[in-house]
Formats: C-alpha cells, structure tokens, sequence
C-alpha cells in the first residue's frame, strides 16, 4: 500500500535518474529531514545532542568516506583514523594561524590536506591488491599516528602533546570551544554533513560512481574497457581521503573539543569501518543507519539494564558492548552481508509488490 | 652533511663501538621476531588452508594464555591447566566453525575477513568478562620455565640471554618442526596442505572439510597457546597484548599470506630490523617509538618492488 | 570463582546504588576505568574509592547526614569515552573525578560554562593549581611538578647543584599524562645544569620496551625517573631487572607505585623507589571500619590481599579529600544538600590538619595540607616508598617540592592556557 | 597469406572489405619459459569478420590479450591504423576504439544492467568532478546524451526489460548479452569477442550469431572473434586464422582453413 508505484512513470532519462524514482522514498526522505533539521533540535537535550546526535553525524560523515573507497572503489582501508587526524590537525593549525578564519571554510578546507595525504598512501594501491593493500594502510595509520606524537608543531609545542580547540566565533555566535552552545554545533555539522552526502550521491550515481563500482567489481576488465586504474583508485582515496579529513575537523572542532593523538588510533579506525560494514558497504544511507546503531548500542546497554531493574556494574557493560559489538559484526554479515542498507532494500521492496508477493 | 652522516655513517660507527651491545640489540630483535612469526604461522595456516585472513590470530594468543593463567588461579595444577586450556581453544575451534564460519561458506574474502574482526572484539569481550582486565602474571616457574638468565661476555662486554627466552626460541623451533611433521608426515596433515592448493584434491583424501577446518583453527589455537605463554612470561597477560598481534600483519605482507617459510624469515627479519632501527636510526635521530610503524612502511616499501610479497609466486594476471 | 561472587557482589551493590539514585543525595560520579590496558592499576584505586564513601554511607549515613551517591562510569582510559561520561554524568553531578590526565584536560575548558568542579587528585595539568586560572580545577594534594621537584630533592639529596654533570632519563608513558612533568624536568635541567633524557613508550609498546631499555643500557643514565601507568610499570620493572639497572638508582612517580608491579619481580626489584603523597597504614583506624562496614559485610569489590596496598589505601584517601571538601562547604553555607558551586568552595577551604586527619583515623595517610581560593594544589609533598621485596615501606621522612620553583612555572603555564583558550575567565578576586 | 589487394576484397555475400585496420608483426609471446604465441602475423581488415581459432591452449586468447594491450608481447609489432603502436596500458588501447568481450564473464557484478553498459560509454565521458559532484552542467548533459546511446544499444540487443535488474540476477546467456552491450556502447572501430558462444544452447548460439552479423551490418563495426568450435565460425567469419601450440597453422577463407591438412591434423588430434 505505502510503497505502491503503479501509476507513477517516467518520460525523459532525466526523470529516470533522479535520486528518488519512487515519490514515497522523497516523501520518506522529507521526514526524516524534518527530524534532523527541526524536531530533534527542539527537544534535544545537552546530553543527547552530545553523546547521540553530533557523534551519529560525525561518524556517518566518517564511514561515508571511507565507504567511498571501499564499498564502491573496492580499497579495503584500515587507516580511516589516522586520515580523520590529518583532518583534524590541519583545521587546528589553520585556525591556530589565521585565527580570523572562518571555520566553515577551515573544516572544508582541511579535508584538501589528508586528501593529499590520502593520494600519498593511496599510490601503492596499482601494485598491492586486496588483504595486502589493507595491510599497507595500517603503515598510513602507524605512521601518521607517531607523526602525531613527534612533530611538535603540530599541536603547537604544547607540554600535553594535545590540541585544545579555541574559541571560535562565526557572526558573533560561538561555535567551537568550550562557550559554543550544543545546538549551533549540531547545526553546524548538520549542513557540512548534509552538503557532503549530495555530493557524495551525485558522485557515485553517475560516471565517476561507475568508475568505481567497476574498478570495485572487476579491475581487469575495467582497465580493458577504457578505465584508467591508477587515476580511478586514486580519485577514491583523494574523495574519500578529503570526506574523511572534513569529518576529522569536525569530529575535533565540533564535538570533542580537544584531542590526543592516540585519539585517532586502531579503535577509531576500526569504529568507522565496523559502521561502513553493518551499514552496507555501497550504500551512502547505510553509514547513518550503521553510526546510529554503533553509537546508541552503548547507550542503550547502559539504560536497558537500568530501566528493567536488572544490576549490572559499569564494567560489565563495557566487556557486554564490546562483545555484543562483536556479535552483531558477526551475526549482519551471517544473515546479511550486505549490511542494513540492504536490509531496508529488501523490506522496501517486499513493500512494493505488497500485496501481490509473486 | 650532518643529517648524512647520522644516517649512514654514525650508526655503524656505534655498531663497531659497542660489539656486545650490537649483539644484544640482535638478540632482543630475534626473540621478538620468533613472536611475529609464530602468530604469522597461525595466520598463514588458516589463511591457506580456508582463504580466510583471520584477524583474529592475536587475540586467540591472549585469550589462550589469559584461560591459562585463569585456570590455574582457580587452583587447577599447571599441567592440567594447560590440557584444559588446549581443550577450550579446541571447543573455540569447533564453535567458530559452527557459528560463524559454515554459514558464511562462499562469501568474499572481505566477508570472511570482517566476521573475524567480529570475533576478535568478542572474544575481547568476552576474555575480560571472564578472567578481568588486570595484567596478570604468566605462570612461568609453575611450567617449569626457567627464569634465570646466562651472562655472557663477548669483545669485553656483556651479553644478557634471559633463559625464558632461551625457551620460547627453542619452544618455538619445536614447534615449527612439529608442525612441518604434522603436515608433511600425516594424512591429516597432507589434506590440510592439499586444501590450500584445491578442494577437491584434499576432499579426496577422505576427511571432510568441516574437520579440516576445525583442526586448523585448533592448529592455530595450539601455537596461539605457545605464543601466549613465551610473551606473557615476557610481559605479563592482558588485552594490551593484542598491539603485538598487529605486528605479524607486516610480516604476512614480506612473507606472502601463503608461505611458512615467509611467516618465519619474515618474522625474524621484521623483529631483527625494526630492534636494529628503532636503536640505530629512531632514537638518536626520530624521537623514538618507530617500532610501532618501521615494519609496516618496510613492508609497503618491499611490495612496492615484489607485490607477491619476498616468497609469494610471481602472480600471472588473467583474463 | 572469585570473579563471580565479584560479579555477583557488583550487582548487588548496583541495585542498591540504583535505588538510591531515587532518593535526594549527593552525586559524585567516578568516571573509572575497570577495563582497557590500564585496568589493573586503576581497579585497586577505584575500589579503595568507592569502599570509603561505602564506609561512610555505612557508619555515617553518608556526609552531614546526607547518603552519597557513587556513581561509577565506564571510561576504559578512553578519552572518547570519558568525555561521554562526562557529559552524561554532570547533570545531577557536584563534581566529576575524570581519572585520566587526557580526559581532564579535555573536560577541563567546559567546566567553566557547566560550573562543575573536576577533582584530579595528583594528576592532570600541573598548572591547574593556579586557582584564579582555573577556578573549577582541583589536584591536591600534590601535583605532578611538586612530584618531580621531589624527586629531584631526593637524588640531590637537596641540593640540586649536586646533580650538575649527571645524566637522567626520563622513562614516560607518550600520552599527555607521561609527558606532563618535562617542562619542569627542562627546566629545572637547564638551571642545574644535568642532562635530561625523555624516553617516550608508545601506548603499543607499553609491554615490549626492549627498546626502551636497550637505549638505556647505551646512554647509561645516572638515574631514571618513570613516569609510568597501567601495564608499562610492570613491563618497565622486568625490564630493568633483566638490564641489571641498579634498583636504588631507578624512582617512579606515584602512579609507578603499584604493589602488582613490583610483585611480578619480587626480591629483585628490591630498592625500587616511588614518590607518594600517600602511604598505606594497614593499622590505621579508618581500616577496622572498612574492613568491618564494607568488606566483612561483603561490600567490597576489592580482593582481601589488596587492601593494604598503596594503591587501594590511596583510593580512600582521594575520596576522603572529596568528603572533606563536601563537608567543608555543608558547615559554611549550612546546608546539607550542597550544590556544584558550594561544593567549589569547599574544595578551595580544605584544611586538612594532622588533628584532622587524627580525627578521620587516617594519620599517616596523606601529609596534611591546606588550599585556597589561588592554590588549588595545596602541595601536600609526601614520601619516598621503597620496595623491599615484598611490600612498599615508607623509606624517607617528609618531603617537599621547591614550592618556589613550581610557583614561578605555574603562573606563565596558566597564563598561557588561558590566552590559547580565550576567552577564558579568570578569578581577580583570589588573595594569594 | 591471402593474395588480396591493399585496397579491400568483396565478400561472398558481397560486404566491400576496406584496408588493413590491424595488423600482427611476428608476435611472440612468453611466460618465464612457457612460449604462449610464437611469431604469428596476421591483419585484420575495416569491416570484416576476422575469426581466430584452435584448439585449448593454442594461444588464442593470449593473441586477443595481446590485441587489447593487456599482455606486451617479447618481440613483434603491432600496426594499428597504418602506424606502430606503442606498448600503451590497455585503458588506452580501449581509448583507441577497441573494445571487447571476455571469454569467462566480465561483467560488473554490483552494478544493474544498465550502469553495465553504461561503463561503456566512458570513453566517450570527459566531465569534471566537481561537475558531477554538484550534478549540473556538462556532467548533467552527458549523462543523458551517453543514456541516450545506451538506450539503443538495449533496444538493438533486446534487453530493455532487465534495464534495472542487477546483472549478478540474470542467467548466462543474457549476461553474455549484456556483456556484447557494454562492448557495443563503446562504439569501438575493433570490436573483440573472446568465445561469445561458449556455454550456450543451440537456441542462443543462433541469437549471438544473429547479433554479430547485424552488427557488422547495421555499425560496419569490425570484429575479430576467438572460437573453440569450428562450425558456427565457419558461418560467421570471412577470414579465419587457425593457432595450434603458440603457432599459426592456416590463415584464409573458411573454405581454405577447411581444406588445410594442418588444420585438419590439428582438430582430428594428431599427435605431434
């Protein structure tokens, strides 16, 4: 009934390839819009907005990039934190030196940064394929982390080795640093997010999407059909490298407020892909659907004991979320592997032939 | 001038000045490297024998000498704690298999890959939800390893061989032997080498698959036991060993994901340069704490030239 | 087994917290890390935390008659994770023990706009003992400056010019706590001239520090200070032991004190020193109530052999310090149910006499120490502990860092903090 | 070699055939010892059907491979459109209009059918970007003209009603199909078919063969096609080159490469 498409039809290949051919999925799309743009603002509290709502935007951005390279360009990477911090140290040094800068354009800018150093680490990928290329981004991951550490100038000479976001101003609100409010922050990731996931579509539903999903599906054939392998993997990485700073920036700017640089570390890393994969991989709505499962899991372990009366020490809910974390990795990809995204596909499409199955 | 000479001239200046340290450094590298090759070993094997890259490897080493350690607190003897712990990686073996591996028989690799990284963070979970997260002792003189060390005195210096690592280098020799024994001599064994090479071929032999699989993985188990035992006498057991199990990463890259031999030349070429860079390059001239990523970017530089990694066949793309 | 009657013990206590949390009472989240690679040095110093304000719920009815709420909050020495504690735990919170020299500096800008107090005791930014700089930051009773100044004393046997020529290492966990004392250690090398060595451990090599060592067996250094935590302590202790380091010649600072640590060694770390401000009294009176109210009944989540650990008995103590300030702020502003801000003051007014701390039963424990409105440190300074193969024994009298020095550090530290953070409001109003 | 003018030949059914479009200068090829191709020259002319054949393991593949850019023979030249050609990564090769099918499946399995055969078309796509990040101007225009190419090339092949389907959804036959689609989309001048009938019922070895001819017909698309089976090449192809171990052992008309004894030898499995 809801999903019922008889009667709608397309006359010119542009209508065709519009986002939504079916009106309900725009229809759909516009609440869920309006949630994110209006309701939960209204209600939220402090807590939520910093502990459910900027992090769930914060790391779909993150898994969005790195689903870019691989869930449709096919580059298993492991290093998705130590690209986030490049981010995040660029946006630092840009606003510590320009302190006029505005920060809209210092976290777009900042993706420019690991972008580069994306392609930087990316270059390998021509000769070094699969588990091995996986491997080799740990070298980025390792390396850029230590780099981190060492080079003072980074985090401006400070005794910690840590970065303190400063107070930043944008049309006399404050937006980073301890005085900004959570909701102008929550906005502010809300529009970078929201710019990044159109383009973000419109890149990977059209030529340079194919590019990827070829090189992804089959490299040989790719390159025998006219695909320039080099180039097609390296845009994924400086795509997905430059998605991946910007989030970086805000996950530092905007909501952390400081970091060390163990912050970006293996358990980062692994966070985003475990998001990218429960998600979907392929898929740009997976990322929110997997970033919401990921973060609200721990939140939801802690208060769903609580509510029922059932005792449980803080602890014991840590080692339960790591190995719930754990189980559901294992259980999605049993049932299915590709992720939630593919998920809702199927209960969509059910929906669709509803009531006819056959 | 200055920058050229700490790079090539100075370290070999300090390594001829101090002989007894230079051999020390080696020998610290060697012992490390037996480790990563051992964890590599278990990768390798379940990698050839089930083309799955089981990330999962280093967290077995904890979780072997972490039910190791727990059971002999409960005030089980230390032998028999051993047989109980074989027979819960042998029980871990047959519940992987069952649970996670047969129903994803035919995914990706890439599949097969994450659901590992799943078990990895459950057994973390689960290893710390059991036994705590407290570093504990290894149970080393209850094993009957000896905790004394031998000084010798070469060129007027000294030299410090600690007698569990002494141990661990020969426990791991033999363990090495056994298993090249086990795989060459045994028709078990000559099914699972036939696996990594065609299905068909080693379900000709007779034993099933599923058999197969749970051997190796218990195979796996067995060195992520022994691993276990000679670095938690080392470092004492907790989850924060896991970091070392990202070392056998590289050498898998250097040795190929297929080959024994590159798990262990790799291995002690990893633990012996890294030891040699860290003490020669890293410290007087990086800051230190390049052993975190020297492997890892000597690996990538290494492939760079041979992408089949230093003993993989030259691959012949096809169409 | 005993792991499950832990377990069991856990949520028994946690249904009764649970139910407290409807009653009106005094809310002091712990953000504790029980696991992660640094569970086993701070599970001894949350159980010692949380066993005394059991103790005093138990024998008191809590502080001024008002039960305490202890709250724990899974960090897992995770910053990320801490600073989710934080924000779901500062609501009903009158303080925030953030427990990790990573999360208070990154909760400590926004506790200025949430006006909550953070008690670090000996740990977080050294500098936070400026009180007009950091009006809501507490660190008594020593912070990490005083800690090294101590040291230094020690090795110098007060003089510091003594230490001119000599060379000393600086083995640190890289992480902002291990590198919080280096300004003080540069600076204090280049006034007296010894050479300073920092010798970084990875977070990753916590448990593998050949090469650490290695490099100190080159160097071979007059003394090494450890600034270590978690699993470094015991991997560092093996280390120097393999090494033949001289133990007499080897001081940790007072997280690199940890009975566990040194037990994996034994006899051979015989000599081993750790600064401490505090020290464990196995006969103290505040013991028999503990061991009567909480752990005989059962309440207790720490093992019988770790209650007269350093780290345990230390535990009690930070949570005595917390009382103090809690009760310090009931008897000024006359209320029993005090609010974040009262507690504040309280916390700047303790006044912790040897009388006092006669009157807790804790003599011994901690020096005593007093803070004010500008000194939120209160520079207790504290003793030398010496391993002697079985156990720490006290094994110096009374130390005292170089108040002077660390002053004339302190204030450009703060200074500097608050113009990278500005604005930042400062506190004009402190008299010394 | 046939004795045929420079300018072209006319075919029995009456096709003019043009100059030489392709042309193999004493290919060898080799693997570490293995000799794969064995100095084999041969041309392909504009807008004929060129049928290279033989046996498992001739090398015919290897020859296709070779065509395609993938493998770089040791020795031998390859002439393309009256000048040498350059050892060149395959995606230019591919950019220099040829294209080509795969003898096991090659087809983009994530991809529906129609983003399939739209790849094809890349060649063709030169949008930046930015333009097509923001989905406006050239990228926009682009992507409904190459549509626009593409919808022929369904309609041509027949195949409008699995557009949308995911090709990892459809049975052999119509991914081989889809797989002539992608190659047709190119609009190649050289258009390589490795095996296009292997695995196929007689029903839709009739329908490809049907495909090729129109077209050669309808485009004048030059094609050169690797068979295993002699028979239904025999019917397709007006010059035909037969390959055994790495050798060429006819070249010629069907009618000629039938009645070579070499060839006969070769098929009947005479031993060497």
């Amino acid at each position: 009934m809801l999903f019922r498409t008889a009667g709608q039809f397309k006359t010119s290949y542009l209508k065709d390839q519009t986002l939504f051919p079916v009106r309900q999925d725009a229809i759909l799309l516009g609440i869920i819009l309006a949630f994110a743009w209006v309701i939960f603002p209204l209600t939220a509290s402090e807590f939520t907005f910093q502990t459910l709502l900027i992090p769930v935007l914060v790391y779909s951005l993150a898994a969005l990039g790195l689903n870019i390279l691989t869930g449709y360009a096919g580059q298993l990477s492991l290093g998705t934190g130590a690209f986030m911090g490049v981010g995040a140290y660029a946006c630092y040094k840009m606003i510590t030196i320009f302190p006029e800068m505005n920060l809209l354009v210092a976290v777009l800018m900042s993706g420019l940064f690991s972008a580069f150093i994306g392609v930087l680490f990316g270059l390998p990928s021509l000769r070094i394929k699969g588990f091995y290329l996986a491997i080799a981004t740990l070298a980025a991951q390792f390396f850029l982390v230590w780099l981190f550490e060492k080079w003072a100038w980074l985090y401006n000479y400070n005794a910690s080795g840590a970065i303190q976001v400063p107070h930043v101003e944008m049309l006399g609100t404050p937006v980073a640093g301890p005085q900004a409010a959570s909701m102008t922050q929550y906005y502010f990731v809300l529009v970078v997010v929201t710019l990044m996931t159109i383009l973000a579509i419109n890149l990977t539903r059209g030529t340079q999407g194919r590019i990827w999903k070829a090189t992804r599906d089959m490299d040989i054939a790719a390159e025998l059909i006219g695909i320039n392998l080099l180039k097609s993997k390296l845009t994924a990485f400086a795509v997905s490298s430059y998605i991946v700073g910007v989030s970086g920036a805000l996950f530092v700017f905007l909501w952390r407020g400081a970091a060390e640089p163990n912050l970006f570390d293996i358990p980062i890393s692994f966070r985003i892909l475990f998001i990218a994969i429960i998600g979907g991989l392929g898929s740009i709505m997976g990322n929110y659907m997997g970033a919401i499962l990921i973060v609200a899991l721990p939140v939801v372990l802690k208060t769903l004991p609580e509510t029922f009366g059932i005792p449980i020490s803080s602890a014991t809910v840590e080692h339960l979320n790591v190995m719930v974390v754990g189980a559901l990795i294992v259980f999605f990809l049993i049932i299915e592997p590709h992720g939630l995204a593919r998920l809702w596909t199927l209960i969509r499409e059910k929906f669709i032939i509803w009531p006819f199955p056959h | 001038m200055e920058l050229l000479n700490q790079l090539f001239v100075n370290p070999f200046v300090d390594m001829v000045a101090a002989p007894d340290f230079l051999l020390q450094v080696l020998w610290e590298g060697l012992v490390s490297g037996v480790l990563y090759a051992l964890i590599a070993l278990g990768f390798v094997l379940i990698f050839r024998s089930s083309r799955i890259f089981n990330f999962a490897q280093g967290i077995m080493v904890v979780f072997a000498a972490l039910t190791l350690v727990g059971l002999y607190a409960m005030g089980i003897p230390a032998w028999i704690s051993v047989v109980l712990t074989l027979g819960v990686m042998l029980m871990l073996a047959v519940t992987i298999e069952r649970v996670v591996l047969r129903p994803l028989v035919g995914q990706p690799d890439i599949i097969l890959f994450m659901a590992t990284i799943g078990i990895t963070l459950f057994l973390i979970g689960f290893g710390e939800l059991i036994f705590g997260g407290e570093n504990k002792q290894m149970i080393t003189s209850e094993l009957g390893i000896p905790t004394g060390a031998f000084e010798l005195n070469p060129f007027g210096g000294f030299l410090l061989l600690e007698q569990k690592d002494i141990t661990a280098v020969i426990g791991a020799v033999s363990l090495v032997i056994g298993l090249l024994l086990f795989l060459n001599k045994t028709r078990m064994g000559r099914a699972v080498r036939a696996l990594g090479d065609d299905h068909q071929a080693a379900l000709s032999v007779g034993i099933s698959l599923r058999t197969i699989w749970v051997l190796v993985w218990f195979i796996a188990g067995v060195i992520a036991l022994v691993t276990g035992v000679v670095w938690g006498a080392r470092a004492g057991v907790s989850f924060a060993l896991e970091v070392i199990a990202y070392k056998a990463l590289p050498v898998l890259m250097l040795g190929g994901l297929e080959s024994i031999t590159g798990a262990i030349i790799g291995g002690l070429a990893i633990g012996i340069l890294e030891k040699l860079f860290e003490i020669y390059w890293g410290q007087p001239i990086m800051g230190g704490n390049t052993e975190t990523w020297f492997a890892f970017v000597l690996a990538l530089i290494v492939l760079l030239f041979r992408p089949q990694g230093l003993f993989g066949e030259k691959i012949i793309e096809r169409v | 087994m005993k792991k499950l009657t832990n377990l069991a013990v856990a949520s028994a206590i946690a249904v009764v917290t649970a139910g407290a949390a409807m009653a009106e009472g005094l809310n002091v989240p712990n953000l504790t890390y029980r696991t992660g690679p640094f569970a086993a040095t701070g599970i001894p110093l949350m159980n010692g935390q949380r066993d005394y304000m059991a103790m005093l719920n138990a024998r008191d009815g809590g502080i001024g008659g008002v039960p305490i709420e202890f709250n724990e909050c899974e960090t897992g020495y995770s910053t990320e994770k801490g600073v989710e504690c934080y924000e779901a735990t500062k609501g009903a919170a009158i303080v925030t023990q953030p427990w990790s020299t990573g999360i208070t500096l990154q909760v400590l800008p926004k506790t200025n706009v949430d006006q909550i107090p953070i008690l670090a005791p000996g740990y977080g930014f050294s500098p936070m003992a400026d009180g007009r700089v950091f009006q809501w930051a507490f660190n008594m009773p020593s912070s990490y400056w005083d800690g090294a100044s101590m040291i230094l004393n020690e090795l110098g046997g007060g003089d510091l010019s003594s230490l001119s020529g000599k060379k000393i290492a600086l083995l640190h966990l890289d992480h902002p706590y291990g590198k919080e004392p280096i300004p003080f250690f540069e600076a204090m090398a280049e006034a007296n001239g010894f050479e300073f060595l920092p010798i970084p451990v990875g977070l990753k090599e916590m448990q593998n520090q050949s090469a650490q060592w290695l490099q100190i067996r080159r160097e071979r250094p007059d003394y090494v200070i450890m600034w270590g935590w978690g699993a470094m302590n015991a991997g560092a202790i093996s280390e120097a032991v393999k090494t033949r380091y001289p133990m007499d010649q080897f001081i940790g600072v007072w997280w690199s004190g940890h009975d566990a640590d040194l037990a994996t060694v034994g006899e051979a770390g015989t000599g081993y020193r750790s600064i401490s401000w505090s020290a464990p009294q196995p006969d103290a009176p505040v013991m028999a109530d503990i061991r009567k109210l909480v752990f005989d009944a059962g309440d207790s989540l720490a093992a019988e052999d770790e209650l007269n650990s350093v780290f345990y008995q230390r535990g009690l103590v930070i949570s005595m310090i917390l009382a103090e300030g809690i009760k310090t702020a009931q008897e000024n502003f006359d209320a029993a149910e005090i609010d974040a801000s009262q507690l504040r003051w309280g916390l700047e007014n303790i006044n912790l006499t040897d009388e006092r701390l006669a009157e807790l039963g804790m003599t011994g424990m901690v020096p005593p120490f007093a803070t004010s409105c500008a000194n939120h440190t209160g520079h207790s300074g504290g003793w030398m502990l010496q391993w002697d193969g079985a156990q720490f024994v006290p094994a110096s009298g009374h130390l005292m860092p170089d108040s002077e020095t660390i002053a004339s550090l302190e204030g450009p530290a703060a200074a500097e903090y608050a113009e990278a953070n500005a604005p930042w409001p400062v506190n004009e109003d402190c008299e010394g | 070699m046939n004795d045929m003018s420079q300018d072209g030949y006319v075919t029995e059914d009456g096709r003019q055939i043009g100059g030489v479009m392709m042309e193999m200068k004493n290919i060898t090829l080799k693997f570490g010892g293995v000799v794969a191709i064995e100095d084999i020259s041969f041309d392909i002319r504009e807008g004929e059907i060129r049928a290279i054949i033989g046996p498992n393991g001739a090398g015919k593949s290897s020859m296709l491979n070779v065509i395609s850019g993938f493998y770089h023979p040791q020795e031998g030249e390859v002439w393309f459109h009256g000048t040498e050609r350059p050892a060149m990564k395959p995606y230019e090769v591919a950019r220099q209009g040829v294209a080509r099918t795969f003898q096991n499946i090659a087809l983009f399995e994530g991809m529906t059918v129609l983003d399939n055969v739209m790849t094809g078309r890349l060649t063709h796509m030169k949008s930046g970007l930015l333009s097509q990040a923001i989905w406006w101007g050239k990228a926009l225009q682009e992507e409904v003209k190459n549509r626009e190419v593409v919808e022929k090339v369904i309609d041509f092949l027949e195949i409008q009603s699995i557009r949308k389907t995911p090709v990892g959804r459809l049975p052999y036959g119509l991914k081989k199909r889809v797989e002539l689609a992608r190659a047709l989309a190119a609009e190649p001048k050289l258009l390589l078919l490795d095996e296009p009938m292997a695995g196929m019922n007689v029903e839709e070895k009739e329908d490809m063969s049907r495909f090729i001819l129109d077209v050669n017909d309808e485009f004048g698309t030059t094609i050169a096609l690797i068979e295993h089976d002699m028979g239904v090449v025999m019917d397709l192809s007006d010059r035909v080159v037969v390959m055994d171990y790495g050798k060429k052992i006819g070249d010629g008309t069907p009618d000629e490469v039938r009645n070579n004894q070499d060839v006969i030898d070769a098929y009947l499995g005479v031993a060497h």
